[in-house]
């Protein structure tokens, strides 16, 4: 069974068709990039995923229970993370908060609780500062842990933005252009990065224009333009798909 | 039906007050999406201005009356337009960098301060447009009267807006007080002046809302300290009602905020006229949370 | 060469957690001195100075309240008057039909305002900055007009209500301004802590994560319609429950004292405070005090305060004391593993 | 900026040091705020004739020492000021304008055994509660009511719409004329509120119409009565319209329009210059040789009245609260400024002092004869 299922799904701004009758699945365990010119309406199959916009058509199935037209938050509560394409960290809060904020879906404590710092509370609060500091630390950041997030490196802020993502316990990580401003060095890092988040037994769902990261990475690639599907596959099948070549030749070809 | 079209007609009247109060507001909040609480004060001012100059300095008997008016308009607009100026220098611009909230309490002292040196300038009593100011010719339409000076107000309300939109619209440095609206920073990038254009936007405002305050004095004849403080939050009220930052929104919501008024007055209640107007606004932003004409961007992510 | 600078950075890490450790020690230090210059106050002044002290506590009380609505969680309440009026009737309606103790009503008032602040933050909730500022002062105007109005005959149109008793407290009399003002600075002792608390926790931090970026705060996993209208009715309660104060010190309650003027300035006290809620407790001193230092100018009075009220925000553009960050306790064994990781990181690049 | 405010904190705190030998009195009253006109024409009148009193060497061989502090028209702010004046240990004080004001400062001087007299303060509970310290020189809501009632009865009409403002000053009226009309079986057909401060009526002058009544008595105060009656003239409608004594002002004919104005009438205590008594034209004389105008607003002189009857207490060596209590409730006849002067066992003046005024062709109040 797949973990991501996504139906015949459609969403126009206006009169604009951004997603036209989209269908894919996501299988669990693997690294799966969606690929397609600008403007090909990835985000918004992203967004769409992660509740941020709802479609006006199809179904969205995720590890079997139907996540269409569900709060952002509800969907990361269930088990999806994502990233965002403009980092959106709290930059004037220092990282370890960051990454708190991923993990607050899985802590309880109630307003009271918070109110009083009931042991409960307390004990949580530990725990969860503990864990958070281990996701920095997997990153690779747990020095700056208590650096204002704004404050960081371009690279280390998508970083961070994956430690707050991970820190929700997620089935599927959904990264929206992750290597997007990294230099060389960060990037081969970050595919390290990605590779053992994939050991922990976690699903990832990438855009990326950089080819050379999907190519290493990706198991499975999913092409897009103008909103529908023209192509998917292996990396190696899709490469040499004259549909894709034809969509990436008309526009942004030097990505290749 | 009669008493109905009545109300409408009233409803109207007071309307176009509110729009023209408005108007500045809108304006303003447009540009530097500052809540200018002292918007309403500027208005008193006009009104107490307006009112010094063709009666204490004797401007109305000095000339013919239709002349001494208009002079007088224009002083005033000039004048109030210099004090906003110097407001927007001294109170607002040190803000700008700290966020919108410190800009809204500078305001409200800003309010404040007006509205206490007006009483302090002038005596706190009720000030009195004496009655050959006031010009009383009735007009009648479709069997109905109505004193002339209020299709006057009407009309120049939508006169003003028409030429406030096309100088945004069709100017030059109108576009680029749409451009600063937008994004300061790019507008500086691509050479406008954008502290040029703030100061601008903050003679027109003002100057507009002393214009308000005049006409205000010249129809309803009595002006005193605090009438500001009212008339600025209804036309804060109409500016949200249409859109706020939007031109022919505030000019919609000062209208349709005078017709709620009114029809709440005439058919509800009248001491529970302004809760109901209220409870309208407070349902057409749940319905369309930026007001009636205002845009609704989606989030981008 | 990567090994020393982690061992670097772990004893700059170090050395600041000590840091901490003094200036929280200072700190304590400081707050002691507050609560016994709050506490030795009413020694030295008149009965006058004192009941100013009371107004002051009850600004302060209703801008710590104000501050987790607007300063924590970035909501723009401009109405909070309302729930504070609330409060009072609830409290003035309690006592005077049914002769109910005043310190029974309080958790009453305080519930009637939370649950008041609920309904109508409900469908609201969801508006954006301007928007919802015009909202709230529609809120406390409405309620304004449907207290002048003496709905249900109860609250006794602009006449308000009198007669209200005064609270006894384990038998002890409540009566003088300093009884009052021992019990309203209590007050704002207890709330000042909790509010602390509130904002060391993850309820506290989920505030804080809405305010900077809330579509940031929803994609992380916060139901931010649920934390907005949570920190919205602990506000309102808040500010409900020192209404009812107010309306056992007052004795005689009426609409006008629950104006849009007097919501402008309890917001105008958070914003110059600046988050934190020792800014708020200086702001609200300033704010209630200035218009009474400046009673000898007579007629001058509120030109002066509003002349002080630019000059605040221009003397302090960001308020007078920003929040702090919060402290959290990284623990050494958790660094040793940060330092290996840390160093794990680095050779992958390397 | 630090040092300004300490330098203002030692301002506050010097005069608190050095007195001499002064009897004081305090007033309190809105200097600032929506009723600030009211409150400068109280403290002009007040100081006027304690500068009087004082240049004609004060009483007991003392001089009178005035204390003026602003309530702001507020009830906090009013709590403060009268615990301002507590602690500057004044015998009696002066105001304040309001009911709801006057109310939140009652108790506090009652604690702190000082008279109080108010002035503009007609709600009917202020005296009902039965404070030993507590006096008013205004009238009360019921009484007004009475008169009020009685003058619409005798010009025979039988419609009747009631309009009041929802302060409390003007509810009250508005209830207690109500009520006595009914005992008087005129019939009330209209009772409702307007908000103050407004400058458009025609809205509710339209519904007003609708309900057709053969007068409008709009309780309120004398801005809104001016745009009423300047508005119903615009409308084209003829009806007849009344008022109270928060009418009663120079400029409700500015504001209405003579023409408008013309055969408007109002129940009202006199002002001073409606009476032909010796104190009344003393004091008329010299406030217009000082101030080169005459007093507008009928409250502000019931402020000089409250003054009067405290500085009769004095004169009588009546210096403590007690004693000066003890005095005003047995006094009656003092000659004041609107009348005679005296209180009864509850603090509420006494005597029947309201009068008719109708608005002339020229725009002038005239006062009629009973």
């Amino acid at each position: 069974m797949p973990l991501l299922k996504v139906d015949h799904m459609t969403k126009n701004f206006g009169g604009l068709v951004a997603v036209d009758d989209l269908s894919f699945n996501v299988e669990p365990n693997s690294i799966v990039g969606l690929i397609g010119p600008n403007g090909a309406g990835k985000t918004t199959v992203f967004n769409c995923i992660t509740g941020n916009y709802t479609p006006e058509a199809g179904s969205i199935t995720f590890d079997g229970q139907s996540i269409k037209g569900l709060r952002p938050h509800k969907i990361v509560e269930l088990g999806i993370a994502r990233t965002f394409q403009s980092i959106r960290l709290f930059s004037d809060l220092p990282s370890i908060e960051n990454v708190l904020a991923g993990r607050h879906c899985r802590m309880k404590a109630g307003m009271l609780s918070c109110l009083f710092h009931a042991p409960s509370q307390k004990k949580e609060e530990e725990a969860s500062v503990e864990r958070c500091m281990e996701e920095l630390a997997f990153v690779g950041l747990a020095h700056h842990w208590q650096d204002p997030a704004g404050s960081l490196s371009y690279g280390n802020q998508r970083l961070l933005e994956i430690a707050r993502a991970l820190a929700s316990d997620p089935k599927l990580l959904i990264l929206d252009e992750p290597a997007g401003g990294m230099n060389e060095q960060e990037t081969k890092a970050l595919v390290d990065t990605i590779l053992a988040i994939r050991k922990r037994n976690i699903t990832i769902l990438l855009i990326e224009h950089d080819m050379r990261l999907v190519m290493k990475i990706c198991e499975k690639l999913l092409v897009l333009e103008h909103g529908s599907l023209i192509a998917k596959g292996e990396p190696s099948s899709v490469r040499n798909d004259p549909a894709v070549i034809e969509a990436y030749l008309g526009s942004d070809a030097n990505k290749w | 039906m009669e008493q109905f079209l009545q109300q409408l007609l009233n409803g109207i009247a007071v309307g176009g007050i509110y729009a023209l109060v408005a108007l500045g507001y809108t304006m303003v909040y447009g540009v530097l999406k500052l809540i200018n609480f002292a918007h309403g004060d500027l208005f008193t001012i006009g009104a107490y201005l307006g009112l010094t100059l063709l009666v204490s300095a004797g401007i109305a008997g000095a000339l013919p009356l239709f002349a001494a008016i208009l002079l007088v308009f224009i002083m005033v607009a000039l004048f109030v337009a210099l004090i906003g100026f110097l407001l927007e220098r001294t109170a607002y611009r040190p803000l700008r960098s700290a966020g919108r909230l410190s800009a809204v309490v500078s305001a409200l002292g800003a309010s404040i301060f007006f509205q206490n040196a007006i009483m302090l300038i002038y005596e706190p009593r009720v000030y009195v447009f004496p009655d050959f100011l006031r010009p009383t010719f009735t007009i009648s339409l479709f069997g109905f009267t109505f004193p002339g000076i209020r299709l006057f107000i009407v009309g120049v309300s939508i006169l003003l807006m028409l030429l406030l939109w096309a100088f945004i619209q069709k100017t030059r440095v109108g576009t680029a007080i749409q451009a600063v609206a937008i994004d300061q920073d790019a507008a500086r990038l691509v050479g406008i002046n954008v502290n040029k254009i703030i100061s601008l936007v903050f003679l027109i405002g003002p100057g507009l809302g002393g214009i308000a305050g005049l006409m205000v004095g010249l129809y309803y004849g009595q002006i005193d300290f605090t009438m500001g403080w009212g008339y600025g939050l209804k036309a804060f009220i109409a500016a949200i009602l249409g859109g706020i930052g939007n031109i022919p929104g505030a000019m919609l919501g000062g209208f349709l905020l005078g017709i709620i008024e009114a029809l709440a007055a005439g058919y509800i209640s009248m001491a529970w006229k302004d809760a109901i107007a209220f409870f309208v606004l407070i349902v057409i932003l749940i319905v369309r949370p930026t007001g009636i004409l205002g845009e609704r961007t989606a989030e981008k992510l | 060469m990567h090994d020393t600078t982690a061992a670097h950075h772990f004893h700059a890490e170090k050395n600041k957690t000590v840091g901490r450790f003094f200036e929280h020690n200072k700190r304590s230090v400081f707050y002691v001195a507050l609560i016994l210059l709050f506490a030795a106050f009413p020694l030295t002044g008149s009965s006058y100075w004192i009941d100013l002290g009371v107004n002051i506590g009850f600004y302060t009380l209703l801008a710590l309240s104000l501050n987790v609505i607007l300063g924590q969680a970035g909501i723009f309440n401009m109405g909070h008057m309302a729930f504070y009026g609330v409060g009072a009737y609830v409290t003035a309606i309690l006592n005077t039909v049914w002769h109910w103790p005043v310190f029974w009503t309080m958790p009453l008032a305080g519930c009637a305002a939370g649950l008041f602040a609920a309904i109508v933050a409900r469908p609201i909730i969801h508006l954006r900055g301007d928007y919802l500022l015009i909202v709230t002062i529609g809120i406390v105007e409405i309620v304004r007009i449907a207290l002048l109005n003496d709905i249900g005959g109860l609250t006794g149109g602009s006449n308000g209500i009198f007669g209200i008793s005064r609270p006894v407290l384990f038998g002890f009399k409540i009566v003088k301004p300093i009884h009052f003002y021992y019990l309203v600075w209590g007050m704002v002792a207890v709330s000042y802590l909790l509010f602390y608390m509130m904002r060391r926790s993850r309820f506290g931090r989920a505030l804080n994560y809405i305010k900077t970026d809330d579509v940031a705060a929803e994609g992380c996993g916060i139901d931010v319609a649920h934390y907005k209208l949570l920190a919205f009715v602990l506000g309102a309660t808040w500010a409900g429950m020192t209404g009812s104060i107010y309306a056992a010190k007052m004795t005689t309650i009426a609409p006008e004292s629950f104006n849009f003027m007097e919501s402008c300035i309890i917001f105008a006290v958070v914003i110059l405070g600046g988050g934190s809620q020792l800014g708020v407790l200086i702001s609200a001193l300033l704010f209630i005090g200035l218009p009474e230092i400046f009673r000898q100018f007579n007629d001058f009075r509120m030109l002066l305060f509003g002349l002080a009220m630019m000059l605040m925000m221009i003397w302090r553009p960001q308020g007078i004391l920003p929040m702090r960050p919060r402290l959290y306790a990284v623990s050494k064994k958790l660094f040793s593993g940060a330092k290996e990781s840390t160093s794990k990181g680095q050779e992958k690049i390397a | 900026m630090k040092k300004l405010l300490l330098l203002l904190l030692l301002c506050c705190l010097i005069p608190a040091l050095c007195q001499a030998e002064t009897l004081k009195i305090g007033l309190m009253c809105p200097l600032t705020g929506k009723w600030a006109s009211e409150g400068h024409d109280m403290k002009n009148i007040v100081s006027l004739l304690v500068e009087e009193r004082n240049n004609l060497g004060g009483v007991q061989g003392k001089t009178i020492e005035l204390i003026v502090e602003d309530d702001a028209g507020d009830p906090r702010t009013a709590a403060l000021a009268a615990q301002k004046l507590s602690s500057a240990e004044v015998v009696a004080v002066i105001g304040t304008y309001g009911s709801a004001v006057t109310e939140a400062s009652q108790s506090i001087f009652d604690e702190a055994g000082i008279v109080q007299i108010a002035t503009g303060s007609t709600s009917v509970r202020l005296t009902e509660k039965e404070l030993p310290l507590f006096f008013r020189t205004c009238p009360r809501d019921d009484a007004q009511g009475l008169a009020a009632a009685e003058a619409i009865a005798k010009r025979g009409f039988k419609k009747v719409a009631i309009l009041h403002d929802n302060s409390s000053y003007a509810k009250g009226l508005a209830e207690e004329s109500r009520n006595e009309l009914k005992k008087l079986g005129v019939g009330v057909i209209f009772f409702d509120a307007l908000t103050p401060g407004e400058r458009d009526y025609n809205a509710i002058l339209t519904k007003l119409k609708t309900a057709d009544p053969d007068l409008i008595f709009f309780t309120g105060y004398y801005p809104e009565t001016g745009m009423l009656l300047r508005q119903k003239k615009e409308m084209g409608w003829n009806v007849a319209m009344m008022g109270g004594d928060a009418a009663n002002h120079q400029d409700l004919v500015k504001i209405a329009g003579v023409d408008a104005a013309k055969g408007y009438f109002f129940v009202s205590p006199p002002l001073p210059q409606d009476l032909n008594s010796k104190a009344a034209k003393d004091f008329l004389a010299s406030y217009k040789e000082k101030y080169k105008s005459e007093p507008v607003s009928v409250w502000a002189v019931l402020a000089g009245d409250a003054y009067k009857a405290i500085e009769s207490a004095f004169a009588l060596k009546h210096s403590d609260a007690k004693s000066i209590a003890g005095y005003l409730h047995k006094l009656s006849g003092l000659q004041g400024f609107s009348g005679d002067l005296g209180f009864d066992a509850k603090g509420d003046r006494i005597g029947k002092f309201y009068r008719t005024y109708t608005v002339n062709g020229e725009g002038k109040f005239v006062i009629e004869n009973e």
